[in-house]
């Protein structure tokens, strides 16, 4: 299944990116999106390190590490707000 | 309710009169304008860019509102969220909150700005003398929202 | 600080801006209005008349915010208060609290309008359908301005 | 000595009069000028009553039953406060 990833702000930045698809697993969650991505290495593996502090949304709602994702979901990931 | 989130910037007096009139059992209005200063821990910054998720950002802050309204007497409520690139002195954030009493009003609108501050997907970066950075999330402004988790406003001076 | 007591009108917005350039420091401006309600304890309201203690009245304003300046970081504040008769939905009280931070703005904020409730000398007269009648100091009011006694802040949110 | 009296709101009202002077005994406090217009009888006995809610200033400071008067104060009385 597809699903659409955004990144915002540092992590954008970071990762030389805004927008992708990327092809998962059916039954995969925001975790398994976040392994697959580590997976790549370099910026991927460093920006999305465990232990940082990168927060995730599917479809507009703030998302956990177990929330499971289905095809045409959008996830996003972002650093922690800073707005006001 | 009123949610705007863009560049342009706002008329905080508008805005408050616009809610003033929401009915006419509005008698306490509670305001809160937000600001670019031109220094933040100890470095002077020139000029700040926001950024947000579209949709996503606009969705979160109709449901802080919305919590704020379940939780008191509120007539109505306007948020404005400036995005883009911001100098020093430029209004960033307007909060109007109109209740029938100013208890409510100062409280739902304190509440909606920490909401804001920490659940709302906003960035802000920094332009300062030696370059570009991201600001990071401060433990203050957790805490800020946080004293509304704990038992609702039991321990708040009422 | 500036404080204006008389039967002008005020314009919000435009105080809001003067105290919002007060200096660059300034990241937070907290404000309340207040508004003559168009009831009161179960009666319909048709107008209102404030009278004060010419002298005192402004003497005790700012008593209020300089204790509100002791208590908390601000950078300045505004008080108007209007006298003389006023109908449903005209302005009676503007408060403006200029700060650094948004907690310092709006505690301040509270705090003068829950004192010039209690401590500054009007008096308010209410015309309805049966006559005029003098408004009595309410409880909630006295209870208001109480909790920031206490023991300072301790046992409020921060 | 003598001292300027005001009155204010529903006080004003119901004694008819909002300023006046008053002559009064070296050292006389709030509280002996009270009982000096108390004893005028009438609306002054009856809205200046012990127990009733009636605040005093003393040259424009809230002032205490106790506070002492000199020649030439101004001395205020009026109802709890409802402004805002």
């Amino acid at each position: 299944m597809k699903v659409r990833v955004l990144y915002f702000a540092s992590l954008r930045e970071k990762l030389g990116r805004d927008l992708e698809e990327v092809e998962l697993a059916e039954g995969a969650t925001v975790a398994g999106l976040l392994a697959l991505l580590r997976a790549r290495g370099g910026a991927w593996a460093e920006a999305l390190a465990e232990g940082r502090p990168v927060r995730a949304a599917r479809n507009q709602d703030m998302a956990k590490p177990g929330t499971p994702l289905a095809a045409g979901d959008e996830v996003a990931f972002f650093p922690p707000v800073t707005g006001g | 309710m009123k949610i705007l989130v863009g560049s342009a910037d706002f008329d905080a007096g508008a805005e408050i009169r616009a809610l003033a009139r929401a009915s006419r059992g509005v008698g306490a209005v509670a305001s809160f304008v937000g600001l670019v200063r031109d220094a933040n821990e100890g470095d002077t910054v020139g000029a700040m860019t926001l950024e947000h998720y579209p949709g996503m950002t606009e969705k979160s802050i109709a449901e802080i509102v919305g919590e704020a309204q379940n939780r008191w007497q509120i007539a109505d409520a306007t948020v404005i969220h400036r995005v883009g690139t911001l100098r020093p002195g430029d209004q960033i954030v307007l909060v109007v909150v109109a209740s029938a009493h100013r208890g409510d009003a100062f409280e739902a609108c304190e509440f909606i700005m920490d909401y804001l501050k920490t659940r709302a997907p906003f960035w802000k970066k920094e332009a300062t003398g030696t370059g570009e950075r991201w600001v990071e999330a401060r433990a203050s402004d957790d805490a800020a929202a946080a004293r509304w988790d704990e038992d609702g406003q039991s321990d708040r001076k009422r």
